[in-house]
């Protein structure tokens, strides 16, 4: 048991040593010129995916309930991060006012998220999907009218405060945060009310309470990654946080695993990259995209596939059991 | 054959120490990837038909790296950073669509990179840095002129519009339409908005055709156009229809070109000109496509980035700034020189459609 | 002793059919009580009622004292009503101490705060209810299955891990669904023996539905027979053994 | 309010919503026996569409050969999309289904892309009846024909599904498709009949659409689709009367609000209108909210 | 008419079945019983096509099923009444009984069946409009019977036909069982009343974790220590 405790505090320290290793090993190799511009605007995006996809996991892989408005957070988010560094907080250091914005745009998103989870207490499954998707459209409809952040011509001009570190470190937060939630009672009931909603409420469950805190949650991280694509961007239009961008992020949650971190953090890395990669076959890339996610669906549920991925497995545990 | 991406050495896309490299972004899959493409073709012929005549720039060739963007942001930046760090590109022509454009121009910021957007007339595009340029009028100057004229010249007094409330371009046209119609004193009577995708527009077309209006101004592209038009005649609207230079190629798609009739648009050329139709021929032989406006600007703007790198002796970013800021150019659409903000001053064109054909407007 | 469960003039209708009318029940500490009656009688619309998942038409519900009508299942649940049901109902793709934790969920209290920032609270608590699952799983023998995932066991089990997560919410009150369906006689008998077990252990009272009358009448001291949803007896097994009408109706010669 | 002008509007949303009835048809169709939504629906409606295009404009078959070709050619590309990407996934959680659709949607847009261009086509006039007047109004041919074929299938395919034996086969394997082995019921051939169905009427809402609004591109089915599958659950996502009555009262509920509210907001209020909708009835309009019996 | 060669089926890595054989005769009616997990189930569903065994061989009437269809096999005569019932929840009584009747043709014989359901279960003819998922357990078990019973089935498959039923109602459905073997159907039951089940069973085959481990007549079976001792509670 003691053993036990001390493996774990190494762990921690291990897991600890390594986010800030990744970090410096990446800011040593920006220096040196050797991740340019252009690796570390990916690095930046990756980062904002994960922190997306991560979130969305909270609500489509532990709660079990299809959104497909997780852009609308976002656009919320972005929004008014953006508005609060160009105009309420205009007079303030970026060191002050990027980290207030981004706070604010996270609190909004999740006031979203509360007036969006609160109706749809009621609903389930692909009725849930339906008024996740209509609200996310509302919330763009709703800002493609508002001229005093830009309409259709979007806002720009927005101070370019984004940067690696922010991202990198905002990612790891969002990712400790819920996997401690997860990890604890709160979580497990999260959970529970994916797995039998009757059941979960018999084990004295208060499911309403959890499926919004899980909303809000999943609604305050999606507003902070708007605000840092907001901030990474320097323009941001109501189109960039269409139904479509809901729909990316919800591949990258369903890719990785449904409530599997560590695949959703994987599956936003390699979504992120693949369409960089496939920029050298420019007209190709959205069918190779979707022939990617096809195979890739295809190959996780196929038993066939299952098995040749168990037998490697096996082999390796041999290997290591002969050495 | 027009087959996108694969354009004139575009393969390796690695540093090309003989080459001076023109990087380009724009939409080359997705809804909006016809005007991507049409401004890669443009850009495409330039640079081959530069290199084919065997022209030098610096003493070197010049070489076409065009990236996709799908019309989203974050990867028009992706490709802007991977032109200018990987690709070394001397400058880039592009992107297509506002919002990318205006993208890429905050990106530039603190590079300084010459951009020159043949397309991308949002004002504020050229507004990210003095590094960034368009080819195209913004839509305040040719929404401005299109008011005026037809105030003036059409002699219209009432107005209705019908734009895209999605579409960055259509609104732009239709706020500043609005201003210079009222300005002059004539009466914009009915506004109507519709969802980017929309192809009914009867209910709104029904509210306009009771205001009774002298002109619809129809400020889009002209998938929406030959749909908005053909459903306003079958209502039994009369009023004249009038737009931007969304409108040029209407004809290509329409089924049911009477209906176009009358109609008169803003346009970057006259249809007339011996020199216009000799370059739409040769475009069409090389690419399989009607030439639009797209197509125009993008082998303009094109070329005349090159005289600007010829004119700055350098591949330096202010070299070649400070060149632009002083061209005068002379290209298939005319002549151009750019304001201080980076617009062009050049002249625009009143078309109209007449016996099915794009016609110089004639009083 | 006193009264744990009272139910008055209890009622529930579905469209046209009054699925139950006019129940009555008094539950004391510490009983091992039994419902039974034919099929389709109302036996589990009764449960659904005490747990809050149907809203009765009329009546009343106190549990020692509360009134519990219009209460959500929750609310019921951490007022101390545990259930199991009769189509089991398990987290299925979690593991099996993980089904027996969530039940313990109102057992500890720390915060979500306490939660994520992971103070002693966090770690005090967590210990307590692994602690405590453990035992649970070790009453029904189901410690060596622990982390395995629940819908793999066999039924018998599952029927057996669905009591112990009910038993984990620490219930004044446990309602067991007809808790020996799908078991063998042997397996009967230990069950009888594990409810027996239980009853004195957590000093709880239980109210259950079967219909293995070695069971019913081996272990409960008090019995009510329900018919078209209405009391058709009640008594001591022996009482309701001999009862005529229950015989014609329910039991068979 | 201009009474005549009511009635035109409500015609107007009348018109659109048709073509919504038609595709929600197909999407609940789909839906109420696989249990899938069906995302690739949309593109069906597309190829449709280009069939016609290819068949007359580029090959110059008669138009009334040109829709049965178009039907056929959508049925068997649903039986294989089905066959090729959903069937080995049967027994997975139905996410990844979903993905699987999205990822065929673009597929298929992307194909078409490839193949056409983007650039938009138009498509030939196929309908050539004259319009309906009724006094002062008058209904193009396009309009009314959509209303009625909306409606006639409808309950074609209500009947279907509720009488036949294929239909109840149907119904058998939407709930429970081991059990439904056990009664004898091919689950393969079942399904690809529900799919081989669904892409039919998708073949169907796209030529008709493409009559009324006679510019076809790949990108065509995507705002329709979604449009269409919103009024599937509006009027109960699995419920044949549900999918046309969700579509009328989604395109008439359009039309009233550009005509009244704001032709700007449409979207926005639209959809707060069906949240609300949902929000007081729960399973759609035409669906009833059942409690699990426990 | 049924034979079952070295069966052997996994789940995953589990082997829970393993090389188990038997065979039932025309017109018997051979019972299983074991414990919780024993395979029974498992045993069923590879019969009856739901599940494809990893080895052996499964003979119908001399035909070789292993790789047939479930819905085939179905058609060849064979029919379940599958664990935890699994009634259509969405369909009424009726329909759920008429599925039953899903590859028979006769319209006349179906009707006379349905009445026959009707008067042993005259609680389905009560609820014939109500949903199915509305149902009691009970009420249920008794339509996954009466569903089964109008497949008219050369042999049926029992898994636990009395799980959940009141004690008159158990007894009804072993006369049933009786009955509709005397009328020429064959019978695999499988059951945890082990002593109902061995009284009506000719044979009967006992399974422990996956394997057979003990056979006989019925009451050879039921008057054994080791199985009183085992399953019958004594
Ligand atoms: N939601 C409902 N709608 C209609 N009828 C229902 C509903 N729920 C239960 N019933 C009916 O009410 C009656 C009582 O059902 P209940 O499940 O309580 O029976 P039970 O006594 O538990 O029977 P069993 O011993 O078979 O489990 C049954 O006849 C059932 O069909
Ligand atoms: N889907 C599954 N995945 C993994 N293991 C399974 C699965 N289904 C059953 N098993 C395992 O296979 C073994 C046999 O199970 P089976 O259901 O056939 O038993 P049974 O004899 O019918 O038991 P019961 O009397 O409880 O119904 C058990 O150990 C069970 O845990
Ligand atoms: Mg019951
Ligand atoms: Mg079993």
């Amino acid at each position: 048991m003691k053993k036990l405790k001390e493996n774990k505090k190494l762990l921690i320290l291990a897991t600890l040593l390594g986010i800030i290793g990744v970090f410096a090993i990446i800011t040593v190799l920006t220096q040196q010129g050797i991740i340019n511009r252009y690796y570390s605007g990916i690095l930046l995006s990756t980062c904002i995916n994960i922190i997306l996809v991560v979130s969305l996991n909270l609500t489509t892989g532990f709660l079990g309930q299809l959104t497909l408005g997780h852009a609308g957070f976002m656009a919320v988010g972005a929004y008014a991060s953006a508005y609060c560094t160009k105009v309420v907080f205009a007079s303030l250091p970026a060191i002050v006012s990027f980290p207030l914005a981004l706070l604010v745009g996270g609190l909004l998103a999740l006031v979203f998220g509360v007036i969006i989870g609160v109706p749809t207490l009621r609903l389930r499954g692909d009725y849930l999907a339906i008024i996740t998707l209509a609200f996310g459209e509302v919330i763009r409809t709703i800002l493609l009218n508002l001229s005093f952040v830009g309409g259709a011509k979007g806002y720009s001009g927005i101070p370019r405060y984004s940067n690696f570190m922010w991202a990198y470190f905002l990612a790891v937060a969002t990712v400790i945060i819920i996997v401690m939630l997860i990890k604890s009672r709160h979580g497990r009931a999260i959970i529970s009310v994916r797995e039998d909603e009757i059941a979960a409420e018999a084990s004295g469950i208060n499911t309403s309470y959890y499926k919004i805190l899980a909303f809000i949650f999943a609604a305050f991280f999606a507003g902070v990654a708007g605000g840092l694509y907001a901030h990474y961007m320097g323009i941001i239009e109501p189109k960039a946080f269409t139904f479509n961008k809901s729909i990316e992020i919800l591949v990258m949650v369903v890719l990785g695993g449904m409530g599997n971190i560590k695949g959703a953090i994987v599956s936003a890395i390699v979504l992120t990259i693949l369409p960089e990669l496939l920029r050298s076959v420019s007209s190709y890339r959205t069918m190779i995209y979707a022939l990617v996610l096809i195979i890739m669906m295809l190959a996780k549920n196929s038993p066939a596939f299952k098995e040749i991925i168990r037998k490697i497995k096996n082999k390796i545990i041999k290997k290591e059991a002969q050495e | 054959s027009s087959e996108p991406g694969q354009t004139a050495g575009n393969a390796g896309g690695g540093t090309d120490t003989d080459a001076i490299i023109i990087g380009a972004i724009g939409p080359y899959e997705g809804d909006t990837s016809v005007y991507g493409i049409a401004v890669k073709n443009g850009i495409d012929l330039a640079i081959t038909e530069f290199n084919e005549a065997g022209n030098s720039l610096l003493g070197k060739t010049v070489k076409l790296v065009a990236y996709d963007s799908k019309g989203d942001n974050t990867e028009a930046t992706n490709a802007y950073n991977k032109l200018v760090d990987s690709d070394k590109a001397t400058a880039i022509v592009g992107a297509v669509l506002s919002g990318e454009s205006t993208a890429i121009g905050t990106a530039s910021q603190g590079v300084g990179t010459p951009i020159l957007s043949p397309s991308a007339t949002a004002l504020a595009f050229t507004e990210t840095g003095p590094n960034v340029f368009r080819g195209c009028f913004t839509d305040p100057y040719q929404a401005k002129m299109m008011g005026e004229f037809a105030f003036d010249t059409l002699g219209a007094k009432t107005a209705a519009v019908i734009y895209d409330t999605g579409a960055d371009y259509s609104e732009g046209l239709m706020e500043n339409f609005k201003t210079a119609f009222e300005g002059k004193g004539g009466q914009v009577v009915d506004v109507e908005g519709y969802s980017t995708g929309d192809t009914d527009f009867n209910t709104q077309l029904t509210k306009i055709k009771e205001s009774n209006v002298d002109v619809l101004y129809i400020p889009n592209y002209y998938k929406d156009i030959a749909l908005i038009t053909k459903q306003a005649r079958a209502l039994g609207i009369e009023a004249q229809f009038i737009g931007g230079d969304g409108w040029d190629g209407v004809l290509s798609v329409s089924d049911d070109p009477t209906v176009l009739e009358g109609s008169v648009f803003v346009n970057h050329y006259s249809p007339d000109d011996p020199e216009i139709i000799a370059w739409a021929e040769a475009y069409k032989a090389k690419y399989g496509v009607d030439a639009t406006a797209f197509a125009y600007l993008g082998y303009d703007c094109a070329k005349l980035m090159l005289q600007a790198i010829e004119e700055a002796g350098s591949t330096d970013p202010q070299a070649i700034v400070d060149a632009l800021n002083n061209i005068s150019f002379d290209g298939v659409l005319g002549h151009l020189e750019f304001d201080d903000n980076g617009d062009p001053i050049k002249d625009l064109a009143f078309i109209t459609i007449k016996d099915g054909k794009y016609t110089s407007y004639q009083k | 002793m006193s009264t744990v469960l009272e139910v008055k003039d209890l009622g529930i209708n579905f469209g046209g059919l009054r699925a139950v009318d006019d129940f009555n029940l008094e539950i004391e500490e510490n009983q091992l009580y039994g419902l039974i009656g034919p099929n389709g009688a109302g036996k589990t619309t009764i449960f659904n009622l005490l747990t809050g998942v149907y809203v009765p038409t009329d009546g009343v519900i106190k549990l020692n004292g509360v009134k519990l009508n219009r209460k959500v299942p929750s609310a019921i649940a951490k007022l101390g009503i545990a259930r199991t049901f009769q189509n089991i109902r398990l987290f299925s793709d979690l593991s099996v101490i993980e089904n027996v934790k969530i039940g313990m969920h109102n057992q500890v209290r720390y915060s979500l705060f306490q939660g994520i920032l992971r103070t002693p609270a966090f770690h005090h608590d967590e210990d307590f209810i692994e602690k405590e699952s453990m035992k649970l799983l070790e009453v029904f023998k189901l410690h060596s299955y622990a982390h395995i995932k629940a819908s793999n066991l066999p039924y018998g089990k599952q029927r057996e891990l669905e009591i112990a997560r009910a038993l984990a919410t620490n219930p004044k009150l446990l309602l067991l669904d007809e808790p020996a369906a799908g078991m063998n006689p042997q397996e009967t008998k230990e069950l009888m023996e594990t409810i027996k077990h239980v009853r004195d252990q957590f000093k709880i009272s239980i109210l259950l539905i079967e219909h293995d009358m070695k069971l019913v009448m081996g272990i409960c001291e008090k019995i009510t027979v329900l018919n078209y949803g209405t009391v058709l007896a009640s008594g001591t097994p022996s009482e309701i053994q001999n009862n005529k009408q229950v015989i014609k109706a329910y039991l068979g010669e | 309010m201009n009474i005549s002008q009511f009635f035109l509007q409500l015609i107007n949303g009348l018109n659109i919503g048709s073509i919504y009835a038609l595709v929600a048809l197909g999407y609940t169709m789909v839906y109420g026996i696989a249990k899938l939504i069906n995302f690739a629906h949309g593109e069906i409606i597309m190829v449709g569409s280009y069939t016609v295009f290819v068949c007359t404009t580029l090959m110059g078959m008669p138009i009334w050969l040109s829709i049965p070709v178009s039907i056929i050619v959508c049925a068997g590309l649903g039986i294989c999309i089905e066959k090729v990407a959903y069937k080995p996934l049967r027994n997975a959680s139905r996410i990844y289904l979903l993905i699987t659709a999205i990822g065929i949607s673009f597929f298929l847009q992307s194909l078409f892309q490839l193949i056409f261009t983007s650039n938009p086509k138009s498509f030939p006039t196929i309908i050539q009846l004259p319009p309906l007047t009724l006094g002062s109004f008058s209904i193009s041919a396009n309009y009314y024909l959509t209303f009625v074929v909306s409606v006639i299938l409808m309950i074609v395919l209500d009947r279907f599904v509720k009488l036949t034996k294929t239909g109840r086969a149907m119904r058998a394997v939407s709930e429970d498709q081991g059990a439904a082995q056990l009664m004898g019921i091919n689950i393969n051939k079942t399904i690809s009949i529900t799919f081989a169905i669904g892409s039919a009427l998708a073949a169907v809402a796209g030529i008709l659409y493409s009559s009324s609004y006679p510019l076809i591109n790949p990108f065509m089915g995507s705002t329709l689709g979604i449009k269409a599958f919103i009024a599937a659950v509006v009027g109960g996502i699995g419920i044949i009367p549900g999918a046309v009555l969700g579509g009328f009262i989604l395109g008439i509920i359009e039309s009233l609000t550009k005509a009244y509210i704001s032709s700007q907001m449409t979207d926005a209020i639209v959809f707060l209108v069906l949240i609300v909708v949902l929000v007081f009835k729960p399973a759609g309009l035409l669906g009833k909210n059942r409690k699990e019996k426990v | 008419m049924l034979k079952i060669e070295n069966l052997n089926v996994r789940y995953g890595v589990i082997e829970a079945i393993k090389d188990v054989s038997f065979e039932i005769k025309q017109g018997e009616i051979v019972a299983l019983i074991g414990a919780n997990g024993a395979g029974k189930t498992t045993i069923l569903h590879a019969i009856s096509g739901l599940l494809k065994p990893a080895g052996g061989k499964i003979l119908l009437e001399d035909k070789d099923i292993t790789k047939t269809g479930a819905d085939k096999i179905v058609m060849m005569g064979l029919a379940q009444v599958p664990e935890r019932r699994r009634v259509f929840a969405e369909q009424t009584v009726e329909e759920n009984l008429e599925l039953g009747a899903f590859t028979r043709k006769d319209k006349e014989g179906i009707a006379k069946d349905l009445e026959m359901i009707y008067t042993r279960f005259p609680r389905l003819k009560e609820r014939r409009k109500q949903l199915a998922g509305t149902l009691s357990g009970g009420e249920q078990q008794m339509l996954a019977m009466g569903r089964a019973l109008m497949a008219k089935p050369k042999i049926l498959l029992l898994d636990e036909p009395s799980m959940g039923l009141a004690p008159l109602l158990v007894k009804e459905i072993f006369s049933i069982i009786e009955d509709i073997n005397n009328q020429g159907t064959t019978v695999l039951l499988v059951e945890q009343n082990a002593k109902m089940a061995l009284g009506i069973a000719d044979r009967a085959y006992v399974l422990e974790t996956g394997e057979i481990v003990l056979t006989g007549t019925g009451e050879e079976l039921a008057s054994s220590d080791a199985i009183k001792k085992a399953y019958l509670g004594g």
